[in-house]
């Protein structure tokens, strides 16, 4: 696949990540359009936050090119990419534990989308109440629980104003309550236009949002389509339960 | 008297409330597995159980003895050895120094190098090389053989067939066998559903924290743990569990 | 030049020597230790009090300060290295900087400012020399101290691979959490790793006192040498802190036949040179330069 | 929904009667030569320039996560430059800035190694930077080695207008040094450093320049410590190589830093203040003195690893000099968890200072 889809936002091909005599990510090739959902779901060890952090720059593919908006970002820093409108969040919330709620969006907001002061208020404030952390707006980070932590790490990456968003494992540890206020947080982003790469193992709350599903495996993908039809191809079933019916 | 009883167990994991109040109990010589998608809890409560992760509330009860606040080196004096996910052996330590790393508790019994090489006949040649230096299949061996080398009267074992292929998977199965039809007590998380049903007596499916499912293995359909297992039971169910 | 290569190398063993403790504090507990240079004045220190005030000769009266080392060590780790190196990795470098200089004024307010050295308790032993072939004549005691500094390392390593505890040790610098899983209590095994590095701060010590003289602020220098046989001597075995110690030796050599002031100079170059060359060619920055490399797999 | 959007603000009440206040004491600071001994103006010379190398030590470890114990460097070196120019003709008084200008400019190349070390390798690593700068100088002729030398060009002003002309630079270097490091911190450079601090790769993945922003640190609080050193050298006249570059300058900057609060802008000034007071009343009992420095930077690190003031503030949530932000919620809006909750007062997100 060398050819990308034409008004692909991002395009990956020929994707491998190795550490040390370990594959990870095994030739992906990976496209899709500016504003589409896409999921991402499959069993542990599949290379999923792997590929995320290869798609965001936390460190560079072994092999393989990565575009973004019609750009070679493949050897760009993740720094760089973020102020380009490409921002992912982790799946271990990595708050600035020493800084306020505010503060942390704060960054984001001048540095990632690199906002005059004013605009950055505004950014960072807006941040916080789409994903209802004003109350704790003040609060230092490291004082946070799960939640909260998970909230501001999206608040942070909202901030930076992406247009395509990779969110990684955001819905875990949720209760039915909580998750259904994500829910509607992300779609929320779908009105705006955001772009969203959503890796998530609750896949009743994936389902909700993403219009298209990818399922891997082992470092490669084995299906990529249709939500429901994807969930329902056997070989997915099998990579998460194994064997054939019983 | 069961061998373990878990009551009402609740774990942090970091911040996140891994294990929502889980409770069950484990004979002697019974082979309990644990299935369950990502994120569902059940590494989590397997460590709680040996003692990585202390419990926030609820008892673990070995061989009638409360655990709560025993560290886990004591718990492996006391009988309990895990083979943690990913295998998390001494990579820069030979595979004979990992299986001797199994004997610092000093538990007597019928384990010895020898006789873990014995049973995993592929490492044999391998006793010398670094752990780090192994494939997958003899990595897992050492990580079991490292376990079994604390004579341990429950067994913990985490995802042991993750990352290998079939053939490995099957010899490791096979050597598991061997180890149920001794006697020994095994507590199983795997990913493949059939297989744990088929070595198992018992089996718990996990979702969120919870237990969805409980039951015989020989009873359940793949298609009641298929549901459990992606939370789908209770949409179908149109409603919230307790 | 044949005659400083050999006081080079043999000098180089002190180094290792000293070094091996702040290095194995390090591969286990990933603490720098900034007090290790004051705590092997201390033992230097403790061992003069010994000689000048009841004439206990060095090398008898390190039978009763090696196990006072253990004990200082053992105590370091349970109640101050444990408990600062839960606040973060910052804390423990403040806490030991502390303790380092309490270590060093408390000496001073004891011993004053006068160097003392450890030489005039050791009899002949301080000048007497052999003499190798081609006119090569070199201090026995700089050859106790290399071979020392051999045996010493070449038994921690027997120690670390033969025995259960030395096992025990190895397995929590590499994984605290899973060795606590195969039944290795991880807080003892760090306190006895304590206990190991003083006894070889302690020996190095009492070298230091021997072959030269040494003040109550000569901790500092200590540390540095220290420091920087590890660094270039690297990661991997203990073998490569002699290494390390060797090189910084020669460094210093070196350096004195260029410049009458350029001893200490020859050796801080050598270091950044070393360090320079290792963090732009292997990337190894991010990981840390003492590290034991681990290997692992993410 | 609300119609009051929230308010960010930089300062509380306290703070900017704090604000006037710092602005009457420095006025009354730069006119108290014409009624203080001489002697007193000595020591506030160098109560100023303990102030400032509080506050660079704490900006680089406190703010920037970056502990160093080899920071006498750029003291020792802030004096060195000063002499060299003034032994070239440049007036003593103009040598002390340029010096410490060479320092900044020195310490970059120094920060393109250090800064790829991490925690207590970079500690000390810097310490060897030290050391080896120090021997370097040793090595100029005109120092003589540890006999050192004397600033003697300053001799050519009068003892009390030079005491004077000293106390005011270093009253003026304080205040502008301060300044500029309080604007940085408290704009969003500032924060930017703080999430380097708080974490190196969240802070990288939100767009922050990661190396840059801790070059620019680096620089600031060489450039800092470098004016520091040359004032302290224009008070005490001779350079001697040893005095200068003894790591004590760094257990001092330690000690008020871990003492006053590490991480607070406050905490800095306070330890200085400290530091002082504890120097005047017991620097006479000369080792044990220095003894009670280190068991306290022990114990503080130990007991209380955020100091007096970050103690204070957490507790009575104490802001004077804060370079945080606040968010104040309107009155009505619908969340209560909010910890401050004045009345309601303004209606657009434009901030207050």
């Amino acid at each position: 696949m060398n050819a990308m889809p034409n008004g692909a936002i991002l395009s990956a091909a020929g994707i491998h990540k190795r550490f040390g005599a370990l594959v990870v990510l095994d030739d992906i090739d990976f496209a899709m359009g500016a504003e589409e959902a896409v999921g991402i779901v499959g069993p542990n060890g599949a290379g999923k936050t792997t590929l995320l952090s290869v798609l965001s720059g936390a460190y560079p593919p072994s092999a393989g090119t990565i575009a973004f908006k019609g750009d070679d970002v493949t050897t760009l820093p993740a720094t760089q990419r973020c102020r380009l409108g490409l921002v992912r969040t982790h799946q271990v919330p990595k708050p600035f534990g020493g800084m306020t709620a505010f503060e942390n969006v704060f960054v984001a907001a001048s540095h990632g989308a690199g906002l005059g002061r004013d605009e950055a208020y505004e950014e960072a404030l807006g941040s916080l109440k789409l994903c209802g952390m004003l109350g704790v707006a003040n609060r230092r980070a490291e004082t946070l629980g799960l939640l909260d932590r998970k909230r501001l790490e999206l608040a942070r990456a909202l901030a930076a104003k992406p247009t395509l968003l990779l969110l990684d494992e955001i819905g875990g540890g949720l209760t039915d309550g909580e998750a259904g206020e994500l829910v509607e947080t992300i779609r929320e982003l779908r009105r705006r236009r955001i772009g969203i790469v959503w890796i998530e193992h609750i896949v009743h709350i994936l389902l909700q949002v993403a219009e298209r599903l990818i399922c891997m495996d082992a470092g490669k993908i084995i299906a990529d389509g249709d939500p429901q039809g994807v969930m329902a191809d056997p070989q997915v079933i099998s990579a998460y339960l194994g064997g054939g019916p019983k | 008297m069961s061998l373990l009883s878990v009551e009402d167990l609740v774990v942090r994991h970091g911040l996140l409330q891994a294990v929502r109040g889980v409770s069950f109990s484990v004979e002697r010589g019974e082979t309990l597995a644990l299935v369950g998608a990502n994120g569902a809890g059940k590494t989590t409560l397997l460590r709680a159980i040996a003692g990585a992760h202390q419990a926030a509330s609820g008892r673990v009860i070995f061989d009638g003895a409360d655990l709560s606040g025993v560290p886990s080196h004591e718990r492996v004096r006391k009988g309990i050895a895990l083979v943690p996910e990913g295998r998390r052996l001494f990579v820069q330590m030979t595979v004979e120094e990992n299986l001797l790393l199994g004997r610092t508790a000093g538990r007597p019994g019928d384990w010895s190098v020898e006789r873990v090489l014995e049973t995993f006949p592929n490492l044999k040649p391998r006793r010398h090389a670094k752990a780090g230096h192994l494939s997958g299949g003899e990595q897992q061996a050492t990580a079991i053989g490292r376990a079994l080398m604390s004579n341990p009267d429950l067994l913990l074992l985490d995802e042991v067939s993750l990352g290998l292929s079939p053939l490995v998977v099957d010899r490791v199965y096979a050597s598991l066998r061997g180890l149920i039809s001794s006697g020994t007590t095994i507590i199983l998380v795997e990913q493949d559903l059939n297989r744990a049903l088929s070595v198992s007596s018992k089996v718990i499916c996990m979702l969120e924290g919870r237990v969805a499912l409980a039951g015989d293995s020989k009873n359940v359909s793949r298609d009641e743990v298929t549901k459990a297992y992606f939370g789908l039971h209770r949409k179908a169910a149109g409603g919230v569990p307790a | 030049m044949t005659n400083q290569i050999v006081q080079g190398i043999l000098l180089g063993g002190y180094y290792a020597l000293i070094a091996c403790g702040l290095s194995f504090m390090f591969s286990v507990m990933r603490i720098i230790n900034l007090a290790h240079g004051s705590l092997a004045v201390l033992s230097a220190f403790a061992l003069w009090l010994l000689a000048s005030r009841f004439h206990i000769p060095p090398f008898l009266g390190l039978a009763i300060v090696l196990p006072l080392m253990a004990v200082i060590g053992w105590a370091l780790q349970r109640f101050l290295l444990e408990r600062s190196a839960r606040g973060g990795a910052l804390l423990p470098i403040l806490t030991t900087f502390g303790l380092a200089i309490v270590i060093d004024n408390v000496l001073f307010e004891q011993f004053g400012a006068d160097t003392r050295s450890l030489a005039p308790f050791i009899g002949s032993l301080s000048y007497d020399s052999w003499e190798w072939p081609g006119s090569l004549y070199v201090g026995k005691l700089a050859v106790i101290i290399f071979v020392t500094a051999v045996v010493l390392l070449g038994g921690l390593q027997l120690f670390l691979t033969r025995t259960g505890l030395g096992r025990s040790i190895r397995a929590t610098s590499e994984d605290p959490d899973t060795a606590g899983l195969v039944g290795v209590d991880a807080r003892r095994a760090n306190a006895i790793a304590a206990a190991i590095a003083m006894v070889t701060v302690g020996l190095a010590g009492a070298f230091l006192g021997m072959r030269a003289t040494f003040d109550p602020y000569a901790g500092a220098t200590q540390l540095l040498f220290a420091f920087e046989a590890a660094v270039i001597g690297g990661v991997g075995s203990l073998w490569g802190t002699l290494i390390g110690g060797i090189v910084l030796a020669l460094a210093q050599t070196l350096g004195a036949t260029v410049h009458p002031q350029g001893f200490l100079i020859g050796g801080h170059i050598a270091f950044l040179i070393v360090l320079f060359i290792r963090l732009y060619t292997s990337g190894l920055g991010l990981g840390g330069l003492l590290r034991l490399s681990t290997g692992k797999a993410s | 929904m609300s119609t009051a959007s929230p308010v960010i603000e930089r300062g509380t009440v306290a703070s900017r009667i704090a604000g006037c206040g710092v602005a009457i004491i420095i006025l009354l600071l730069a006119v108290a030569p014409q009624f203080l001994s001489a002697g007193v103006v000595d020591r506030m010379t160098a109560l100023f320039i303990y102030v400032i190398l509080a506050a660079m030590w704490n900006a680089l470890a406190g703010f920037g996560g970056l502990v160093s114990v080899g920071q006498q460097v750029f003291f020792g070196l802030g004096a060195y430059f000063t002499i060299r120019l003034a032994n070239a003709g440049l007036n003593p008084f103009v040598s002390l800035f340029v010096s410490a200008v060479i320092v900044g400019t020195v310490s970059w190349p120094i920060s393109l190694l250090m800064l790829r070390l991490r925690n207590g390798e970079f500690a000390i690593g810097m310490w060897v930077i030290a050391a080896l700068t120090h021997l370097l100088v040793n090595l100029d002729r005109l120092i003589q080695g540890e006999t050192g030398t004397s600033l003697i060009s300053l001799n050519v002003y009068d003892a009390s207008t030079r005491r004077v002309t000293i106390y005011w630079l270093a009253l003026a270097s304080m205040t502008a040094l301060l300044a500029v490091l309080f604007g940085l911190l408290r704009g969003s450079t500032g924060a930017a450093i703080r999430a380097i601090r708080d974490n190196e790769d969240a802070a990288a993945s939100v767009g922050v320049r990661v190396t840059g922003t801790k070059r620019l640190l680096f620089v600031l609080a060489a450039f800092g410590i470098g004016v520091a050193g040359a004032l302290w050298l224009a008070t005490a006249i001779t350079f001697q190589p040893k005095t200068y570059f003894s790591v004590q300058w760094t257990a001092y900057m330690i000690f008020m830093v871990l003492v006053g609060g590490i991480g607070t802008f406050e905490g800095a000034i306070l330890g200085a203040l400290l530091f002082f007071i504890i120097e005047t009343w017991f620097g006479g009992t000369g080792v044990w003195y220095l003894i009670g420095l280190g068991a306290t930077a022990l114990v503080f690190s130990l007991l209380l690893p955020r100091g007096l003031w970050g103690t204070l503030e957490d507790r009575f949530g104490w802001r004077i000099l804060s370079v945080g932000y606040r968010v104040r919620l309107p009155v009505n809006a619908s969340d209560t968890t909010g910890g401050t909750a004045p009345p309601a007062q303004v209606t657009t997100s434009r901030e207050k200072a």
